[in-house]
């Protein structure tokens, strides 16, 4: 992972806007990546979007990985593809778990609508919380499911507590169910 | 001997015989056997070899033995109920959507008469009125099945059938004023009877295709959505709403659905070819015998009346034939579309169709 | 033909509906919270992750080789186009070569692979409307094709046919006498699907208009491949990214106008035509040679040098041990999948087992777009609208 | 990384106008195929594709990755020298072998237990490449095993080696060839039923 002799153009315009946001970069496989401070996240991510010389209007992936036992622990890690231009870029930013900030990055949902369920997957499997996410719940594992499970302290072998059989209503009387009671008419917020 | 003539002029006597055969007979086991034909001639058109399992020991009879296997199935199978349903209309909703499309049987003509002997169960002088009687009481089959689901799907489907059998009620009856124009009267045997004469000094029949053409088409159409079938088959549309009406249905109830969905075809079929292909009649056979372009062929009256229920079989086993193809040709519409169809497009086209139909009377009384 | 926003008739109460996740229209098993005003869908919401299977903590946990066959059972319809996402992913992380015999092979099976996903969701979408006849012509076409991967690979649908370094094994003769026929059965059944539904106004107007996204939205929502393309965006990563050598292989970007359901028709249909082209093109260019090339870190040696050298032997002991071992670094890879975008990233951490093993899944953007697409439709469209994006459970959900 | 090519583009045509509108052309044309299907396949049956499946059965390919089975020597002994690659690099985890020791020496190392559960078998034939002893194989063709017990899955060491053992053992030689389909199905069907 030697840094590259030359700075590659998307790198160095974001550089240039954010001095110090970029806190690591490289070029392996030829894949420009670039590593940013989480307090400037939003503001490179914004750039990235809407700069034209960047126009990154495809968010393609969101994901994070788990080091364990390194500082911070997560890194949260988004690729992203200029339709219009051609170019890709990871975007890689750390994510810690001390501290009052704990496993939070803000949303980039607003900017891009794909990074919303991205967002809701990562949550999900890693626990991070996204600020601001319209609604962050998690998405492919069922609401009492107990922990992240791409954690790489979740056991592969864990098993969760069975879902509890939930009562059925026998026989509801729909003939002569009571409409102002608002438990029967209440209806579940879409 | 005696005796057993005259009890078989009695008419109630007649009614029954003639019940016994046509309905038991004809319709319910032309109705049974298309329950196994669809899924053999679908079969055939998407190029699968279709059922054949049902087997006693080596026996299959080519899948023949479906249709007791079915029986017994849905014989034996529970009949559920749901919770929260209506259970009275639940359980008697089945025998609405069954007892119209047989009903439908008492005025069709099977053969021409032979003397006083009549082919036909009674033989109304409204039966035109009574077929669109009887058949829009198919509706509530479907919708009371429907409503008394208690499911959302089912109660979707109830009211889809509901609103497309009424639409298609409208045009369907103004497509076949024409005909009651053309033959001056609704008495089925009658129309059937008039269909017999001929154009260009006996060579071509004045048959409903002939004469109301367009009209044809518009019935064709209306019957096929009457009948739910494909095209017109949203009230069931199992991609969308699984099974529609029927959705909670098992075993024998089920079954009577379904049966009742053939029976209808076969129903559909024999008053398409009534009513426009000459019912019983074949060109240029009299009651007498062939006459054609002066040549002619005597034939004794029972000959005659076998010809003719031969043609009539033969007839509407083809259009059911025919009704089971375009299903399997046809996607189907969408339910705003069905309505589009049938108010925009249908109902302007059998009001012109009236209209030309009178001017050309007018014209060439 | 969209109605949104529009205020409830007659003051009806609406109706909450849930369409699945058992319901038999549902490719996969999806849950759709809808509300419905009449036959009017107001809100939808839409539930997923009743196939997850944990395939990234498998992968995690397995070596890099076997998660070759958990690939196949991604996208299901077309395993080899995973496969062969994965392993260019780790073939970039080693710095490996492919042979040129193999790449076409890779390109060929991949065509397959590629028509063999769209003809089930162009009879699918056909199926949602009714013409279950056209469905299950194209699964007899489907099945022509499956007959030739299982020629090459040995399996129907679980191919595990890519290592690193080449193919498991190579192009038999019988496949390419087998070949030609089948695909010239395949156009068959495809002229006969245009005939049928092509300029049936029936077809046309259940699939015309609806589940329509501009292109500006889709870019947004992050849709690729098929689907992205219907929108007129010519965004292909063949040609955007070239990988193998589809660079030397002539093929046209079939591209829609509206957006809707039917464009995404057309595209696939016409995507399937330029396969079966490509594949053409692929079978008179291929060149001899070997169809693998080894790399002691990365693959078993040939079986010859294992049962006649220890070198070899020792290799082979040494790889199955630990592993394939690449190099410390993170890959990502993305090929055109049957849905669009389908991407590997990779973390190595020097290790026999990879570190992290995301898949961009394509048909992701899809489904999280679903409720844009359903409101202000009607009920009949829903599952028509949800087989044009076309959903894999194994996909979607991973 | 290559260097992208321009890319040709072709906007789809939508079909559309009077004609298509009447919905009677395209109807009769499509009933006009799905009736030649009809009638070929049901005077000649020359279009079906599907076979009766248990009396039928359809050809598969030599490459067929079926149940395994455990090759053997000439002399007819079992060919596995319990090395555990197949074992290992099974990613279902259904390979379970135990090593062990002729009392007379004349062979090393041999599995004295080899089991697959079949039932976690996914069939991706890793352990066929695995083997470096040409010992496990995947050519007996067999890809019905179905049973109503979940017992009859564990297949053991003899079970897998009688599967395609022949009364005259000459005829697997040292680097035997794959069995053809035809060969190996009734054989191995009938020890199933046995």
């Amino acid at each position: 992972m030697t840094a590259p002799a030359e700075t590659p153009p998307i790198t160095a315009r974001v550089e240039e806007k954010f001095p110090g946001a970029v806190t690591a970069s490289h070029q392996q496989f030829g894949d420009e990546t670039i590593t940013v401070a989480k307090d400037q996240y939003l503001a490179v991510m914004t750039l990235l979007r809407n700069d034209p010389t960047l126009k990154f209007n495809l968010m393609v992936d969101l994901s994070a990985v788990d080091f364990l036992g390194q500082s911070p622990r997560f890194q949260v890690v988004v690729h992203l593809k200029s339709l219009s231009l051609g170019h890709r870029l990871r975007v890689k930013v750390g994510v810690g778990e001390d501290g009052p900030e704990a496993c939070t990055l803000p949303t980039i949902s607003k900017l891009w609508v794909a990074a919303d369920w991205y967002e809701r997957e990562c949550f999900d499997m890693y626990g991070i919380r996204f600020q601001g996410h319209p609604n962050l719940k998690r998405l492919l594992l069922y609401e009492s499911f107990v922990g992240h499970p791409l954690r790489k302290d979740y056991d592969i072998h864990l098993q969760q507590p069975r879902v509890e059989l939930r009562p059925v209503r026998e026989r509801y009387d729909y003939q002569n169910r009571n409409l102002t009671d608002p438990s029967e008419t209440e209806r579940r917020p879409l | 001997m005696d005796m057993i003539l005259d009890i078989l002029t009695i008419p109630l006597v007649q009614a029954v015989i003639k019940i016994l055969v046509f309905v038991l007979g004809f319709v319910m086991a032309v109705g049974t056997v298309l329950t196994l034909m669809e899924r053999k001639w679908m079969s055939a058109v998407q190029d699968r070899i279709g059922p054949n399992r049902a087997n006693i020991g080596k026996f299959t009879g080519h899948g023949a033995l479906h249709i007791a296997a079915d029986g017994v199935k849905s014989l034996l199978k529970e009949d559920t109920v749901p919770a929260g349903a209506d259970r009275f209309l639940y359980l008697i909703a089945p025998l609405f959507s069954y007892f119209p499309a047989i009903l439908v049987w008492a005025v069709i003509p099977f053969a021409g008469p032979i003397g006083s002997v009549t082919f036909q169960i009674t033989d109304i002088n409204t039966g035109l009125v009574f077929i669109f009687a009887v058949t829009s009481l198919g509706v509530y089959g479907a919708v009371l099945g429907g409503y008394a689901s208690n499911n959302k799907y089912a109660l979707l489907g109830a009211i889809r059938t509901s609103s497309q059998m009424l639409s298609y009620e409208v045009f369907l009856g103004l497509s076949l004023i024409g005909i009651f124009m053309v033959y001056g009267t609704v008495q089925v045997s009658k129309i059937v009877e008039l269909q017999n004469t001929y154009w260009f000094d006996g060579l071509i029949p004045k048959w409903g295709i002939f004469t109301q053409p367009l009209a044809f088409f518009l019935f064709f159409t209306g019957m096929l959505a009457e009948a739910k079938r494909q095209p017109f088959d949203q009230p069931e549309g199992e991609s969308e709403i699984i099974a529609g009406y029927y959705l909670e249905y098992s075993g024998a109830r089920f079954s009577a659905y379904m049966l009742a969905e053939y029976v209808s075809i076969v129903a559909v079929s024999a008053i398409t070819v009534t009513l426009f292909f000459g019912g019983y009649q074949i060109p240029w056979l009299f009651p007498d015998g062939f006459h054609l372009l002066g040549y002619s062929l005597a034939l004794p009256p029972v000959v005659v009346a076998l010809l003719q229920a031969g043609s009539f079989i033969t007839k509407t086993l083809i259009f059911c034939w025919l009704i089971i193809i375009i299903r399997w040709t046809l996607p189907r519409f969408r339910f705003d579309q069905t309505m589009d169809l049938g108010w925009k497009k249908m109902l302007p086209l059998s009001m012109a169709n009236l209209v030309v139909t009178a001017l050309v009377l007018l014209l060439t009384a | 033909m969209k109605r949104s926003n529009l205020p409830l008739e007659f003051g009806a109460e609406p109706m909450d509906i849930e369409i699945g996740p058992s319901h038999p229209a549902m490719h996969g098993i999806t849950r759709l919270s809808t509300r419905l005003d009449g036959e009017v869908v107001t809100a939808v919401e839409v539930e997923i992750g009743y196939l997850h299977r944990g395939f990234e903590k498998e992968c995690e946990n397995s070596t890099y080789v076997q998660v070759i066959p958990y690939t196949d059972r991604l996208n299901y319809v077309s395993p080899i186009l995973n496969n062969i996402g994965y392993s260019l992913a780790v073939e970039k992380l080693f710095g490996l070569d492919v042979p040129k015999r193999a790449q076409y092979a890779r390109v060929i099976l991949g065509e397959l692979s590629r028509i063999s996903d769209h003809l089930t969701c162009n009879g699918a979408m056909g199926m949602e409307v009714g013409a279950m006849t056209v469905f299950l012509w194209y699964v007899k076409a489907r099945e022509y094709l499956w007959e030739l991967t299982e020629e090459v690979t040995g399996a129907r649908l679980t191919h595990n046919w890519t290592r690193f370094g080449g193919n498991a094994n190579d192009l038999p003769d019988t496949f390419f006498d087998m070949l030609e026929e089948r695909l010239k059965k395949v156009e068959a059944v495809l002229e006969e699907g245009v005939k049928m539904l092509f300029k049936n106004k029936i077809f046309l107007d259940r699939v015309k208009d609806v589940g329509v996204l501009s292109r500006e939205r889709a870019i947004e929502y992050g849709f690729t491949g098929p689907m992205l393309r219907a929108t007129g965006e010519p965004y292909d990563l063949r040609r955007a990214e070239p990988y193998l050598v589809y660079n030397e292989l002539d093929f046209e970007i079939p591209v829609g106008t509206v957006g809707d359901s039917y464009d995404r028709f057309l595209v696939r249909h016409e995507e399937m035509l330029q396969s079966i082209s490509i594949i053409r093109q692929a079978v008179a260019k291929i060149p001899k040679g070997g169809h693998y090339q080894h790399d002691r870190r990365a693959w078993l040696p040939d079986k010859t040098e294992v049962y006649g050298s220890i070198e070899g032997l020792i290799d082979h002991f040494k790889v199955i041990m630990e592993g394939s071992t690449p190099p410390k670094g993170e890959v990502y890879q993305a090929i055109e999948g049957g849905n669009g975008e389908l991407g590997f990233y990779l973390v190595s951490d020097g290790t026999g087992k990879p570190y992290k093993c995301r898949v961009r899944p394509p048909c992701f953007n899809f489904v999280s777009a679903l409720p844009e697409m359903l409101i202000g439709h009607y009920v009949g469209d829903i599952v028509p609208i949800y087989g044009s994006i076309n959903m894999i459970g194994g996909e979607l959900e991973r | 990384m290559q260097t992208a090519k321009k890319p040709s583009v072709k906007t789809v045509q939508r079909q559309g106008g009077f004609l298509i509108d009447l919905y009677l052309p395209a109807i009769i044309g499509g009933l006009r195929i799905t009736l030649r299907h009809f009638f070929r396949n049901v005077i000649t049956q020359s279009d079906v594709v599907t076979i009766s499946y248990p009396e039928q059965k359809r050809r598969i390919s030599p490459r067929w990755r079926g149940r395994h089975r455990l090759t053997v020597r000439e002399d007819g002994f079992i060919k596995c020298v319990a090395c555990y690659m197949c074992e290992t690099v099974c990613p279902a985890k259904c390979i379970h072998i135990e090593a062990g020791e002729m009392p007379d020496k004349s062979v090393e190392k041999y599995p004295v237990v080899f089991d697959i559960d079949e039932l976690r078998c996914v069939f991706c034939g890793l352990c066929v490449e695995a083997c470096p002893k040409d010992a496990i194989r995947m050519d007996t063709g067999i890809y019905s095993m179905a049973s109503t017990e979940r017992v009859t899955f564990d297949y053991t060491r003899n079970m897998l080696m009688d599967a395609h053992a022949k009364t005259d053992k000459t005829k697997f030689p040292s680097t035997p060839l794959p069995l053809t389909q035809e060969e190996a199905l009734p054989q191995s069907t009938a020890k199933l039923a046995g």
